[in-house]
């Protein structure tokens, strides 16, 4: 076995797994770049639309379990952002950090007192779960899929975000949020549409992601959203190719640092990671520097 | 409306006392310590089953001419060493006679001296830690322990299955794979194995890159002591890969889960039990408690659900009612049932269990040297057993 | 000067009754009571909360690595505790360890605290030029480094990589960790309101205003980080003392958010609003709101909901409700003082009488 | 010519492809009144903040009783946008932070005004008195200086007796009315006790009776602290009224200086400025 053929394996589940990061990612960076938020609770939104699943799996076929589910999470997220974030747009920032903690709180307990703090299988997906041999690793069709999807989904977004009025509205929310306001954009209405595209795309992303890995947990969706999180500073926080490019690089990083037998410090260095890009290049690769008005 | 409200109450005080249909002398509590919720839930609760079994039979002792009451009493640890206190401190202040628990070896560790001091003893049904019983006099247990468990795993890897290499995988800062592992170790290495360790940090849900790294180190089997949660993703994952390595595993893994997740691969799983419902050469009181023990499943839904729906049965339920066999064996040496007393008959108890015979070394560890090798089957949810071994 | 110092004889008066109360509470009903428990996780929680409350709220500074710095506290604490006869036991797979003697419990808490201080020192250099959202992100960041270096295998003789520390000198009575927690909590606010304590609160309100009247941003932040820190290390050690073992599991992100919840719901910036928030939540979670658990019959009749997990439900929907409807907390930034009580009280007569 | 209190010389300073100021050139000398005026946007509070350490200028100089306090040569991106002759002229760095500058005995008011909110007025004063401290953290905490606090607040009281605000001492700095919240922010950059005092536009949002009071504060504050006053207006009659002398920019660019009334009468300043302003 040579070199590539060694890492390939890796390269493969850290490209699948920066998809399912990405499709997380984007959720944080847009609302992020429109409400100056760490939206902590949409890890666990994640989490919620895989366990939706599971229970709607268990009782209706997926044709009408799948469309469901999104919509489910999709109200989900509105429903957070209208009764824990709208209330508090006027108060200091942490406050509304604290909300979104708080949430996350109770998400995972709702979650934990639901479930009675089982690990629930998901559903197979057919097609999806099959297997699949690539040069020297078999996997996975779903691994091959993501981030194609990932990159479709994306490319569709950034049309929507520079094509069409409501796009233009976010880009002006997202520059200057007062102004924004006196121009006249509606600024609930944006808000609103983010949280709807954020919580659409963790719907997808978890569809994918625990076709992967089928167990869902109350707390599983903690990781993979800070380390979505982390992607999205590490691209530059409000821009969305730089969410995405940070979470295949984080993605694959991670697994090649598995590779090289540092496991133990695979989170630590993602991290490590968000540390120095933070100190480096605060506004990350791709983000815009800000200066602030005296 | 006063009056209504101070008659309702007289009622509801009453209403304990309606409940005593029978007449005691007195009530003996039993502490179920024991996980509910949590990575460990699925095993937590077939532990418990055993136990509420065993209560459903023995619900009652007579000590010098005087009925007693068992009482059961369960609390929740979490098997986390910090919910694990808070929920002791809670069995404590139910003021129980004595505690049966729990699964998963940290949580034992890290109650046992709440119970210690409390005065109140303890008996151990599958952690298999050695840490649970050193130094801690009250705590005693009834299943074997992980010295002895990584040696039989190690011989079995070496001998049996004719291994050279082992890759061994563990959760960072999960106390029970971290000391299986290093027992396993110190053994294969010591049968002239050489081992690859690594280990997966807590939320893991990317188990490829770790199988890659077994395959990569030439390892003729995978080691991976772990809870089933992310066993389950480990075996999928292996499934998906086509892994031809085998597993081998300790205890936790005689779970439903873990059958459930190898169905319909070519995967071969090994594991160490405390017990098999198969055996052929079990004594009679294996063969009552099978029965029983399925039948009264069986006739309660929630029961069954607990159990993970079939009514396959873990060897942690045995264990879960051994375990409260024990105490009830220890009850009947004593006068009133008190947990001094308890704890003064213990060391003495000599009790014919499920799982074996029941007899305390001088650390409060039942003496026993047999371990089970069962398979997982792929074809239909069963255990297939493979062999005994026992270690000189 | 004269109401001041007034005041300072009534607090002393007060804090002796408080200790001649638990004391006799102590020796009158069972240490093994709930009562007993409570107090004593609360005001090692306390604690905790009034050095985060030190640095959130008081400089405004969004840290979420408080958890981190308890882990050192409490990790250094038991490390340095154990008995020498215990450690072959305790650490079971490195031959008992590489450390191989052991200090006096005080001198242990001690170290937690300086030990946790210079880690946050050396965290803050970096870290505390970042700003808001970014800090609190770093230092999440940074509490999970601290998490995963402990645990690593090649430390196993030092930390027991990823298994129990126990058996380290602990306390029976409640008087302990009250005295303790009483000595820092009054340090802190000692510290608070002394000319350092007004530089905070000056960043706080206006970090450019603050620099403009000669604050020096970077060391009044890593001053608070540092202070702070000590004193999460040492309550991370009582913590460890309270519990009578210690795993590197139990100081997870999500303590650090319970702490933070426990700060919100004080009150930012309110000592006494830490202080009465933390009674209050470890009461409610480990012990009003238990009944939520256990399923209830009322003759027959199951009441709905209630089983495992229901209580941590409800009390996150409290929590929810006063991070939105009650954002200022119970205390705001007020301190809870007799004078406040019978002015209000004074008032409420005066405007009944009108 | 007087001593020279403060000197900008070549101070630039580009955001992006912006140039808010450009290569401003002025001096202040001891005991002097000294204005900067321009319209709205013209790089006035810029040029303010370049030399308060809030921004790193991108270019230039600035000195502070002869010695260098702040120097800056365009560097990375601003290198290639930089057209200026004076590229090159000052090879060294120095880029204290805001904090410094004060210590060194620059004090500054800002023009939306930044009180501390939560405290009150006299706690907004104390807590300038923080920076001549000679207790350490633990000292000060143990009330070990005892006789320092004292002083601090001796001090605050007496500024704020001066601006005349000693009545309302314990309300909340915010909940003063507007003039008096400008009359606390200059207290409160008095009591870190400054040889020279920055006001940025002081007489903003008063009308003309304050605005006068005003004036005659100022002057009597210069006498009283002995001190140097620069500042921004935007009040043509503040500044005709005190100022020695007035430099007036627009577009960051210097466009005359000189006495009020040679500066009212330049053409340039003339169709820059008052053109736009009605006064």
């Amino acid at each position: 076995m040579n070199g590539f053929e060694r890492l390939f394996p890796y390269l493969l589940a850290g490209v699948s797994v920066g998809g399912q990061y990405a499709l997380i990612a984007i959720g944080y960076t847009m609302v992020y770049g429109i409400l100056r938020l760490i939206n902590f609770a949409h890890g666990d939104i994640f989490t919620v639309a895989g366990f939706f699943m599971v229970y709607m799996s268990a009782t209706m076929p997926l044709v009408v379990s799948i469309p469901l589910t999104i919509i489910l999470t999709v109200l989900l997220g509105f429903t957070v952002e209208r009764v824990a974030y709208k209330p508090l747009r006027e108060a200091p920032r942490m406050s509304i950090m604290i909300s979104a903690i708080g949430v996350s709180y109770l998400l995972q307990n709702l979650m934990w007192y639901v479930t009675g703090g089982l690990a629930k299988q998901y559903p197979v997906l057919p097609w999806l779960s099959n297997s699949v041999t690539i040069l020297s690793a078999t996997t996975k069709i779903v691994t091959i899929v993501t981030p194609l999807l990932t990159v479709a989904l994306v490319l569709l977004l950034l049309q929507l975000i520079n094509h069409t009025k409501t796009g233009m509205a976010m880009r002006a929310v997202s520059r200057d949020f007062e102004t924004a306001k006196l121009m006249g954009i509606k600024i609930d209405r944006v808000i609103s549409i983010s949280f709807i595209i954020g919580s659409f795309l963790a719907a997808a992303g978890s569809l994918l992601y625990f076709t992967n890995y089928p167990t869902v947990t109350p707390t599983v969706g903690a990781m993979p959203g800070l380390k979505a999180f982390v992607a999205a500073v590490f691209g530059g926080i409000g821009s969305i190719p730089g969410a995405v490019v940070g979470a295949f690089l984080i993605g694959i990083s991670e697994n090649l640092i598995k590779a090289f037998g540092y496991s133990t410090f695979s989170d630590a260095f993602t991290f490590a990671l968000l540390i120095v890009i933070l100190l480096v290049r605060p506004t990350g690769l791709f983000g815009e520097k800000t200066i602030d008005k005296v | 409306m006063k009056k209504t409200l101070a008659l309702l109450l007289v009622l509801m005080l009453m209403v304990p006392f309606l409940a005593l249909g029978e007449e005691y002398a007195g009530t003996i509590t039993i502490g179920i310590f024991e996980p509910a919720s949590g990575d460990n839930a699925a095993g937590g609760k077939q532990e418990t089953l055993g136990m509420y079994y065993a209560n459903s039979l023995v619900g009652s002792v007579e000590l010098n001419g005087k009925n007693y009451k068992l009482e059961v009493s369960e609390v929740d640890n979490q098997t986390s060493a910090d919910k694990a206190p808070a929920a002791a401190q809670t069995l404590v202040g139910r003021n129980v006679n004595v505690v049966l628990g729990t699964y998963g070896s940290g949580a034992s560790m890290a109650a046992a001296p709440i119970f210690e001091a409390a005065g109140i003893p303890a008996i151990g049904a599958s952690c298999t830690n050695p840490g649970v019983t050193l130094g801690s006099p009250l705590y005693w247990r009834i299943c074997y322990t992980d010295d002895f468990q990584g040696d039989v795993l190690a011989n079995f890897a070496f001998n049996d299955l004719g291994v050279k290499v082992a890759y061994t995988l563990n959760m960072l800062g999960e106390d029970y794979g971290a000391g299986l592992v290093n027992y396993f170790t110190r053994a294969f290495e010591k049968l002239g194995g050489s081992v690859v360790a690594d280990t997966f940090p807590e939320g893991t849900s990317d188990f490829t890159a770790y199988l890659q790294n077994a395959v990569n180190a030439n390892a003729g089997v995978i080691f991976s002591p772990s809870s089933t949660t992310y066993a389950s993703l480990m075996l999928g994952q292996a499934k998906s890969m086509n892994l031809a390595l085998p597993f081998v595993a300790g205890d936790t893994w005689a779970s439903l889960v873990i059958l459930e997740a190898v169905q319909g691969s070519d995967l071969k799983v090994y594991f160490s039990d405390f017990f098999n419902e198969n055996d052929e050469n079990a004594s009679q009181v294996s063969k009552d408690f099978v029965t029983g023990f399925k039948a009264w499943l069986n006739a309660n839904p929630q029961n069954l659900t607990n159990n993970g729906g079939k009514d396959i049965i873990a060897a942690v339920s045995a264990l879960g009612y051994d375990a409260y066999m024990t105490a009830v064996e220890a009850i009947k040496a004593t006068e009133n049932g008190s947990k001094e007393q308890i704890a003064e008959a213990l060391p003495a108890v000599s009790y014919n269990g499920v799982t074996g015979m029941i007899v305390f070394d001088e650390n409060g560890d039942a003496k026993k040297d047999i371990a089970y090798i069962n398979i997982a089957d792929t074809k239909s949810l069963n255990y297939i057993f493979v062999t005994t071994t026992s270690i000189q | 000067m004269n109401t001041k110092k007034r005041g300072l004889v009534i607090g002393l008066i007060l804090l002796a009754l408080l200790f001649a109360g638990l004391y006799i509470l102590e020796n009158t009903i069972s240490s093994s009571t709930m009562l007993i428990t409570i107090l004593k996780k609360g005001v090692i929680y306390a604690l905790i909360a009034v050095s985060m409350n030190l640095l959130n709220g008081f400089t405004g500074l969004f840290s979420l690595g408080q958890a981190g710095f308890m882990l050192i506290g409490a990790y250094t604490y038991a490390i340095l505790t154990i008995p020498v006869n215990m450690r072959g036991m305790i650490y079971q797979y490195y031959d008992g360890g590489i450390v191989q003697f052991a200090l006096p419990a005080i001198i242990g808490i001690l170290c937690a605290g300086l030990l946790a201080a210079f880690f946050a020192f050396l965290v803050g250099l970096p870290v505390l030029r970042l700003k808001s959202d970014y800090l609190a992100i770093a230092t999440l960041g940074f509490a999970e480094i601290i998490r995963a270096i402990i645990q690593y295998e090649g430390l196993g003789p030092l930390t027991n990589g990823s298994n129990l520390l126990r058996r380290f000198p602990t306390f029976q009575s409640v008087l302990y960790p009250f005295a303790a927690a009483a000595i820092c909590i009054g340090a802190i606010l000692l510290l608070i309101n002394s000319t350092y304590g007004r530089a905070f609160k000056a960043i706080r309100d206006d970090e450019v205003a603050a620099e403009a009247m000669g604050i020096n941003l970077f060391f009044h932040k890593q001053l608070s980080f540092v202070v702070s820190s000590f004193f999460a290390g040492i309550g991370g050690a009582l913590l460890a003392m309270y519990q009578g073992s210690i795993q590197v599991a139990t100081f997870k992100s999500a303590m650090t958010y319970e702490i933070l919840l426990i700060v919100v719901i004080g009150g930012m910036g309110s000592v006494t609003g830490s202080v009465i928030a933390s009674f209050l939540f470890v009461a409610s979670s480990e012990w009003w709101l238990r009944f939520l658990d256990n399923e209830m019959f009322i003759g027959t009749f199951q009441v709905p909901l209630l089983r495992s997990g229901f209580r941590m439900v409800v009390f996150s929907v409290i929590i929810m409700a006063v991070v939105l409807f009650y954002r200022r907390g119970i205390m705001g930034d007020k301190e809870f003082s007799l004078t406040r009580v019978r002015n209000r009280l004074l008032n409420r007569k005066a405007g009944r009488n009108a | 010519m007087p001593e020279k209190m403060l000197e900008l010389n070549d101070i630039t300073m580009q955001f992006g492809g912006v140039v808010a100021v450009n290569n401003l050139s002025m001096y202040i000398g001891k005991g002097e009144i000294v204005a900067l005026i321009g319209p709205n946007g013209a790089g006035k509070t810029t040029a303010f903040n370049c030399v308060t350490g809030v921004y790193k200028p991108s270019n230039g100089q600035v000195k502070y009783q002869g010695q260098v306090i702040v120097s800056n040569h365009p560097a990375g991106k601003m290198k290639a946008l930089y057209a200026g002759e004076n590229r090159d002229r000052y090879p060294h760095v120095v880029d204290p932070t805001p904090d410094k500058i004060t210590r060194m005995g620059i004090a500054r008011t800002f023009q939306n005004i930044r009180l501390f909110k939560t405290q009150t007025v006299f706690e907004n004063v104390l807590i300038a008195t923080h920076l001549h401290r000679t207790s350490n953290p633990i000292s000060a905490a143990f009330r070990l200086n005892w006789r320092e606090e004292q002083k601090m607040r001796e001090l605050s009281l007496e500024m704020l007796d001066f601006v005349g605000l000693s009545a309302m001492k314990d309300e909340l700095a915010t909940s003063l009315p507007y003039g008096k919240q400008r009359r606390l922010e200059i207290a409160r950059a008095l009591a870190t006790r400054p040889k020279l005092l920055l006001l940025d536009e002081p007489a903003a949002g008063m009308n003309p009776q304050e605005t006068a009071d005003l004036a005659q504060f100022i002057v009597e504050i210069k006498e009283r602290f002995n001190l140097t006053i620069f500042l921004i207006e935007h009040h043509m009659d503040l500044v005709m009224d005190i100022s020695e002398r007035i430099y007036v920019i627009d577009f960051g660019k210097l466009i005359a200086h000189g006495e009020p009334h040679e500066v009212q009468d330049n053409p340039d300043v003339i169709t820059a400025y008052l053109g736009v302003e009605d006064i």
